[in-house]
């Protein structure tokens, strides 16, 4: 990729630009397929992305890191870097739904199921989004929980499904999807209702703006969208 | 003999790099929201539980740690240098992978734990989890540090006991142990911080209820979702609290102690 | 009670095979010599190549250390440094099981014996070298042993000291005449004064082992370190029957030794004592009949007593008075001549069957 | 002095504490997936990252801990325990807010670190600042070893190097770091080993940018978000190379030492 | 060169001024006299209380361990266990700044010197007692001290061991004749054969420090260490002029013994040779002017001669034939007549100005 265009004064070496993304973890295998699209179009363009939690994108940019683009997984931490960032938008959306072990085994059918003290049930923990999202949908729903975890992250709780520690749990569907057939889901009433949203902005401070633009342009428009949905995102 | 002066200077490098940023997370602590915070429900619950577990999980250390650290240093048996091996990856083992092993094991559908919910017993959700947890991860570090230091033990006086009459528990207890007592508790020390500050496996392995399983460290977690700097003074709390505890161990163990 | 020991460890240039009756025992040998790996084999404490170790009746092999009921006070006196003085000495109560309060009275009857009550409460880094070997013989004392093995405990005592530990010795010995004590040591003073019962043995290790009634090994020393150790001159000589014998001097000439009458023959050890060895300006005519031309290698005092080193015809020393030195000018290289009277030279026979 | 055989009863404890779950994790890992997973760009680059970053802090590590720690275990200065709970502090401290601590001193808006921007130095999110993430963690493991073993050592030996005319530093190469040469070692494993798997505080201080500052936990942590089986099979690729390297060490360090 | 020590350090007991010259030097005293201390001092190892070293007109104050050129061989050999042999020895020359290859030399040459050539290449954990002794005075020899502190040096050391070092020890004084040697011992062997220049002195630590030429100090003790370490009866005693002394007896009473001629006033010791004191069965008649009962503490065998303690009116001790044994039933316990001659009684003063 070298001896092309040097762009927009990002500090490339050889005429190669680097733009540098903070994107939410859940969004790894998304934003790759993006990337590599993305590079095909602009020649001597590399994406380079730091992926990790959300909050922890929002302390790195709070502290100074050198970031073009923050794709968040929740509208919260792209409110706290709210002074850094330019004109969030949202890209993505993303929905809960109960999973199961394979094959169902406690024939759970619904929301109204998991209130049984019996089953071992696990959730995200309020603090965080997939947590807050799991309160307002039982709450919606009138359902009491008793769950034996509250988890800090959605993979924690995916593992414990997945391996067969809890009988059943909440995650997003985008998560439901990428597990494959180590988990099946289960229709969950009123889910649809409880929608959590992706903000993506460019930062104000950015180094390579006019490509920071290009990006959030490419992630929302029709090519970005379709590989979204692929992984099992909702649209705006 | 004193040590030469100016190894001061390479030490002032290794205070600096370990006293500035505590001075700069300081300086970024908010001290009007720390006592609401300290009083909250949730805080107690996760410090009482921390200090319980990890309490309990250096003891473990110890009772265990001790003989294997004693056996690998003095013995001469074949596989020594593959079990020391062994011993030591829950060092580096990433700390969530160490919780999906223990899951594995432990769990329900696990090796061990098919055959113990069988019988009746259950670990995963419950305290002992975060105790099996956290002795997984610590074990290596008493291991390691107190083998060090029976090497460096002359065998010359466990012989002048044995021939003195003393068997070979009372040679353990009465000259091996106290000889090694520098070595023998900055192990715990390290082992005790381990336990105190292990976040990984416990999440993955015990999960987070609070009261049950949510340790000090899993709760600063998610206090940071919501708001970093009571998160961070969270960890001051933490932070004081093992330095006390440990100090008091140490200023105790030393004074005694040789020159 | 008696210890019977027989032992081979080739790395350590040990084989013996004694038996040392209740008493007093003393070890000597050169440095090396297998003194200190002898002891520890006896302990339990080192694996011999072959070993074969019987106290009282008892035999230990393959009984561990503690279960022996034999005591060893090494070389370097491995104090405990967590411990103070008195509870190093209650050590060895406490582990036969006998109550705080017994063993801590029998360590301070110990530290009594051995003079050091005064130190019971301090701890073992703040003694000196003599006071740490003091207590380190209290804790070996206060062990109860069946065997006690002593490696040269009087080694770092002062003068004071040593007679009070040598009586010590004795005492205890004669207190519990079960009590076999092995003491390994340098000195033919520690010798001499401690093993002075009518069983008690002495042990020379070295190329081949010399055993038996301490007066026995000294006065028929079979070895240049025995000889040295007793103080006498050794000349390895053929020796015909009646009196007088042959040896080959330093050169490799024939010297005919005249000697106190004797009924030897073939080879054998010449001994005289020092002090019989005369020294003279020029040849002396008279009675002595071993008169030989000799070269100073050495001029020593020695407790009010001048010591020389004589090279010629034998490596041999003389004892004379500091008179006599300034009437024979002495410095190393000087000639000289020497005179032995007859009557003061003894005979040995070099290959003895056995000796106890 | 062989120690007591019935120490192998609760050494074998140790071991299944250790061991099985490690047998257990084998059971689940997908042997096919390995090849291409350790083959891809990002692997290996994470793993080079890993081992390159590591080796540089533990040697940091030694370079300032050692002095430190000999100080430590030898002087009588005042404030001697209160610097000792200072250094102990990292081992508590969570390590995303360790990751903190640094960002808030070293950050481009921190305390040192806007003059060391001022003068041109960038620190945060490049590969030194993983260096330094790790050193910060490590340190607190290399020198409480390590005084323990200073601490065990009999003073006289170097006071006979001094009046056989060794300066100090001939005393301290040629006497006092050979003597504790064990304790030396087992510090450098543990502080090697925690710069190896360490996580929180170099995400949150370093980021994690492929081939620049994403270490193989990090890589792991990414990879279990697609793919769980996929990262353990590459935590085991970590742990058996720690494995191997520090076996290596010992193998080669214990052979000339006492027995 | 010369080196002049002034310490006092009271937790030690130590309370010295000496001025030693080049050569060869005694230290002795009880155990716990302070020796190790004073020695660990000059080498600026400890700290007195107070201290003003001087070497070869050079103040040592203040200057660390590694530059004062004072080698310390102290009372455990401390060989370095990670070190061969002879790295051991080529340490101190190391120090010194010699290449790897001179310092390897060097050492041979010294291992030779003490005769462990043979063991150049084992670990010091594979040594004997006497064989690591050896070791460690080659390293401190080799060390090229200007003043070399040995710790008792011989005690571990053989028979035959011990004459070549003492040997050692001269030679290299005379070969360096600017070398001070300092040796602390307890045995009066060593003061005697290795301090025998015209220089060399003894001192011997204690409530008072004894300090003078080798001989002074033995023939005129001041204290019963002393008189133990030389040997000879000693008596606290006060003297009017003439010949004849009051001393008091252990009941408190008072008993004058007779002396030879001598012209001290006032506050004096009495000196007089075991040798010198004769024992009897019944009150003896004739020329002693010395007769007293006294009481038998003790017995001992002591190299051909016997030994016996009394302990009344003195304590003191008489050095008999065994033959004589036989004659007057000695048993601890026994009564016995104690029998001095006067001329063989000597009388110092007890408060000496400069004794040198
Ligand atoms: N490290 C120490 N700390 C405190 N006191 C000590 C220490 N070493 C020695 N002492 C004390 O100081 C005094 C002098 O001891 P030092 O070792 O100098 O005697 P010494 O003359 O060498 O005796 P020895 O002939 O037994 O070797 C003794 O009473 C001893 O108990
Ligand atoms: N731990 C050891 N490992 C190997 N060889 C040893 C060991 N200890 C002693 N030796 C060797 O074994 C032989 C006998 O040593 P030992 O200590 O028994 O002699 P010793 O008679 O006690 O001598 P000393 O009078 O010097 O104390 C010596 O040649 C010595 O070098
Ligand atoms: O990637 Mo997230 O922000 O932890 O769900
Ligand atoms: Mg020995
Ligand atoms: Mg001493």
């Amino acid at each position: 990729a070298c001896g092309s265009d040097s762009g927009d004064g990002s500090g490339g070496e050889g005429g190669t630009t680097t733009l540098h993304v903070a994107a939410a973890a859940s969004l790894t295998e998304a934003f790759e397929e993006i990337a590599t699209d993305f590079e095909a179009e602009h020649e001597g363009v590399e994406v380079e992305y730091q992926f990790a939690g959300s909050s922890d994108l929002a302390t790195q940019i709070e502290g100074g890191a050198q970031i073009d683009v923050f794709a968040s997984a929740d509208e919260a931490n792209m409110d706290k870097v709210a002074d850094s960032v330019e004109d969030p938008q949202i890209f993505a959306t993303n929905v809960l739904t109960i999973i199961t072990e394979p094959g169902n085994p406690k024939k759970i059918s619904g929301l109204d199921d998991l209130a049984d003290p019996d089953l071992a049930v696990v959730v995200c923990a309020e603090q965080v989004p997939c947590g807050a999202a799991a309160t307002t949908l039982t709450e919606q729903q009138g359902v009491t929980l008793d769950p034996a975890s509250e988890e800090s992250k959605v993979t924690d709780v995916l593992t414990k499904v997945s391996s067969g520690e809890a009988d059943a749990g909440l995650v997003y569907v985008t998560d439901a999807t990428g597990a494959g057939e180590d988990v099946e889901t289960v229709e969950t009433e009123g889910a649809d209702e409880v929608v959590n949203s992706y903000p993506i902005a460019t930062l104000t401070d950015a180094a390579a703006a006019d490509l920071a633009e290009d990006f959030v342009a490419h992630v929302t428009g029709p090519e970005g969208q379709k590989v979204l949905q692929d992984k099992g995102f909702g649209t705006p | 003999m004193r040590p030469p002066a100016w190894l001061w200077l390479p030490a002032a490098g290794a205070v600096l790099v370990v006293v500035v940023p505590l001075l700069g997370l300081l300086t970024s602590v908010d001290v009007g929201s720390l006592w609401p915070l300290l009083t909250s429900e949730a805080s107690l619950d996760a410090l009482l539980l921390s200090l319980r577990t990890a309490v309990v999980s250096t003891l473990l250390c110890i009772l265990l740690g001790t003989p294997l650290a004693i056996l690998l240093a003095r013995g001469r048996w074949p596989g020594r240098s593959v079990l020391r091996a062994l011993v030591l990856v829950p060092l580096v083992l990433p700390p969530v992978v160490g919780g999906l092993a223990l899951l594995t094991t432990f769990g329900r559908r696990g090796l061990l734990g098919e055959h113990l919910v069988a019988a009746g017993v259950t670990i995963s959700y419950t305290t002992t989890a975060v105790v099996l947890a956290q002795t997984f991860v610590a074990l290596p570090f008493l291991v390691l540090s107190l083998e060090g230091a029976v090497r460096g033990l002359d065998p010359r006086q466990e012989q002048a006991a044995a021939t003195l009459g003393a068997s070979p528990w009372r040679r353990l207890t009465r000259v091996t142990l106290p000889l090694v007592g520098p070595g023998l508790l900055s192990g715990s020390v390290l082992a005790f911080a381990r336990a105190l500050g292990e976040f990984g496996a416990t999440l993955t392995f015990a999960g987070s209820a609070q009261g049950r399983t949510r340790t000090l460290p899993l709760e600063i977690y998610l206090q940071r979702e919501v708001d970093q700097d009571a998160a961070i003074a969270l960890s001051l709390v933490l932070v004081v609290l093992a330095t006390l505890i440990v100090g008091a161990v140490y200023a105790r163990t030393t004074k005694g102690g040789p020159a | 009670m008696s210890l019977q020991v027989t032992a081979r460890w080739a790395q350590r240039g040990l084989d013996v095979d004694l038996t040392l009756p209740a008493g007093r025992h003393a070890l000597a040998g050169p440095n090396g010599a297998g003194k200190s790996s002898l002891l520890s084999v006896i302990a339990g404490l080192a694996p011999a190549d072959r070993s074969r170790i019987v106290l009282g009746g008892r035999s230990l092999d393959g009984v561990p250390p503690h279960r022996r009921r034999v005591v060893l006070m090494s070389q370097a006196a491995q104090l405990f440094p967590h411990l103070g003085v008195r509870d190093n000495v209650a050590f060895g109560p406490r582990s036969l099981g006998h109550g705080r309060r017994a063993a801590r009275a029998l360590a301070d009857h110990w530290l009594e014996v051995v003079g050091m009550s005064a130190f019971a409460d301090r701890r073992p880094g703040g003694l000196s070298g003599g006071q740490a070997a003091r207590v380190a013989l209290a804790r070996a004392l206060a062990a109860e042993p069946a065997a006690l093995l002593l490696d040269e405990p009087l080694a770092a005592l002062d003068v004071e000291a040593t007679p009070q530990m040598r009586a010590v010795l004795s005492d205890v010995t004669h207190e519990r005449d079960d009590l076999v004590v092995v003491l390994a040591t340098h000195d033919v003073l520690d010798v001499l004064t401690v093993c002075d019962g009518a069983d008690d043995t002495l042990t020379v290790l070295g190329e081949q082992v010399e055993h038996g009634p301490v007066r026995a090994v000294l006065d028929r020393p079979r070895s240049g370190f025995t000889a040295d150790l007793a103080g006498v001159n050794l000349v390895r000589a053929r020796a015909g029957s009646g009196s007088g014998a042959q040896a080959r001097d330093d050169t490799g000439a024939r010297t005919v030794v005249a000697t106190g009458p004797h009924d030897v023959t073939g080879d054998c050890w010449v001994t005289f004592a020092p002090d019989a060895v005369s020294l003279h300006r020029d040849r002396p005519e008279g009675s002595p009949r071993n008169v030989w031309p000799g070269r100073v290698s050495r001029v020593e005092a020695h407790a009010g007593r001048v010591r020389v080193g004589l090279e010629s015809p034998f490596v041999m020393s003389a004892e004379i008075t500091p008179a006599a030195l300034t009437e024979v000018p002495l410095r190393p290289g000087a000639s000289v001549w020497v005179s032995v009277k007859a009557t003061q030279v003894r005979v040995h026979p070099a290959h003895a069957g056995a000796l106890s």
